[in-house]
């Protein structure tokens, strides 16, 4: 078993692995969101939701969490081509938009394999 | 630009038409493992253009009793020739 | 990835998969879609062949949840998101299949094995599986 | 010339991962280089190293990984498909608290962009499954 930690929200005990993910998927929601973006020092505002949104619809329909670039044209094709750009990505989801992004979404963590 | 395409299954399983429908005329055929059961058989020979040159790998004919059977067409190869055919090509193409 | 310094080589190799496998009964499609789309996420220039029972692989309509898995053909939606825009699918493997162009997923283009061959020999490295 | 060799097979199921191995040694001994193993698949179980082997058959992962060894060569184990295989260096049994590794050292556990880097760095790629 993977050591975890535990984060405290709304009175509810949630498990996350020791590099910050939800242990079990299903336990998100917007405010476990809210304060996984906080453990990154992030602050969510409307455009950090519309692409949390957006990722959330995509890993329902795909299965897979997406890589940066897949991530930029999903955001391209479903946002518009201004916000569908690394840098716009970069300066909302700190590191790699992709792993940040998926992280506060709830996505799955990634298996190092790209 | 040839290319060195590789077949390692036994004629029931239908990989050498797959593999013949795509190759080009100047390519290469090289059976290996279960793809040596080809190198006796005259119908599977005949699917292949005259212009293909044909292989089979020498340890793995010699383990199933088809390197004194296989027909003229067929080049018995050991690896070391098999790791030169695959210098000689531009590529390798592995069907298995 | 590694850079080796005395190894001058292009940073872009042409790649041509050829995804001969039905989904599900074992991982074949599955390893040539990860090999795939981490060959677009390191800006290769991909080609996608469906070949053989990989056509099964396009049909619309895939849920795999009763089986336990992911459905293969939900992922193979995202080619185009990760850049792989030159799909085919083999026609004769379709007609040998029954299985007309109405029943695949959108964005494949039909074509004959004399357009495989010529995706073969302009490839650099050939991945078939 | 470079060669790099792409192996999906698991040992002993099938002849292929003992061809590859023949292959690799072929090469080497005719003074090509071989710039990387990619076990992917199945074939990572041909890393392992809790195996144990009748006395009068070979042993295939240790052959491996002999080979590998003298002759210092980058081989690359696939990520995905190792952990799910339970192939593990010690890395990844640390970071997945699983204990011990259970993969030869000779071998290093990454991902499919070493893949694409043999592909890019190699005159042939050859493929055994």
């Amino acid at each position: 078993m993977t050591s975890t930690s535990f984060i405290e929200i709304n009175g509810r005990e949630i498990a996350l692995d020791k590099d910050g993910y939800l242990v079990q998927l299903a336990d998100w929601d917007e405010d476990v969101a809210t304060s996984l973006a906080s453990e990154e020092q992030i602050t969510l505002d409307p455009a950090h939701w519309e692409v949390i949104n957006l990722l959330r619809v995509f890993y329902n329909r795909h299965q897979m969490s997406p890589a940066n670039r897949a991530l930029v044209n999903l955001v391209k094709r479903d946002l518009g081509p201004d916000k569908g750009k690394s840098i716009y990505l970069m300066k909302l989801f700190r590191g790699s938009p992709a792993k940040t992004a998926s992280k506060i979404s709830g996505l799955p963590k990634p298996e190092n394999c790209l | 630009m040839s290319c060195l395409h590789t077949v390692n299954r036994s004629p029931d399983s239908k990989l050498l038409e797959s593999c013949l429908r795509v190759i080009n005329a100047d390519d290469a055929i090289l059976f290996i493992e279960d793809g040596v059961y080809h190198c006796a058989s005259k119908i599977s020979l005949q699917a292949i253009v005259e212009t293909v040159k044909v292989y089979g790998l020498r340890e793995d004919m010699l383990a199933r009793a088809t390197l004194s059977t296989a027909l003229d067409r067929v080049e018995p190869v050991d690896t070391s020739r098999f790791v030169e055919l695959c210098s000689e090509h531009d590529k390798v193409v592995s069907w298995f | 990835m590694t850079e080796n310094a005395n190894t001058a080589k292009p940073a872009k190799s042409r790649i041509t998969f050829i995804s001969r496998s039905a989904p599900y009964g074992n991982n074949r499609a599955n390893l040539c879609l990860d090999m795939a789309l981490a060959s677009a996420v390191f800006e290769q220039d991909v080609n996608y062949v469906f070949l053989d029972d990989g056509v099964y692989q396009l049909l619309k309509g895939q849920d795999a949840a009763a089986i336990q898995s992911k459905t293969l053909g939900n992922a193979l939606e995202t080619l185009a998101l990760y850049g792989i825009e030159n799909v085919y699918a083999d026609q004769q493997s379709l007609k040998k299949r029954g299985i007309n162009r109405a029943e695949l997923l959108p964005g494949m283009q039909l074509i004959d094995s004399d357009a495989v061959a010529k995706l073969i020999e302009s490839a650099d490295t050939v991945f078939n599986l | 010339m470079k060669f790099s060799i792409v192996i999906y097979a698991a040992p002993y199921s099938s002849e292929s991962a003992a061809t590859a191995l023949r292959f690799a040694r072929s090469l080497i001994e005719q003074g090509h280089e071989l710039y990387r193993l990619f076990f992917f698949g199945d074939g990572v179980h041909n890393a392992s190293k809790l195996t144990v082997v009748a006395q009068d058959e070979i042993n295939l992962q240790q052959q491996w990984s002999e080979l590998i060894e003298q002759h210092d060569i980058d081989s690359v184990i696939c990520v995905s498909s190792a952990l799910r295989r339970g192939v593990l260096d010690q890395t990844e049994a640390d970071r997945h608290e699983l204990g011990s590794a259970s993969a030869y050292e000779s071998s290093e556990v990454a991902g499919l962009g070493q893949l694409i880097d043999a592909t890019l760095h190699s005159d042939r790629v050859v493929n055994f499954g």
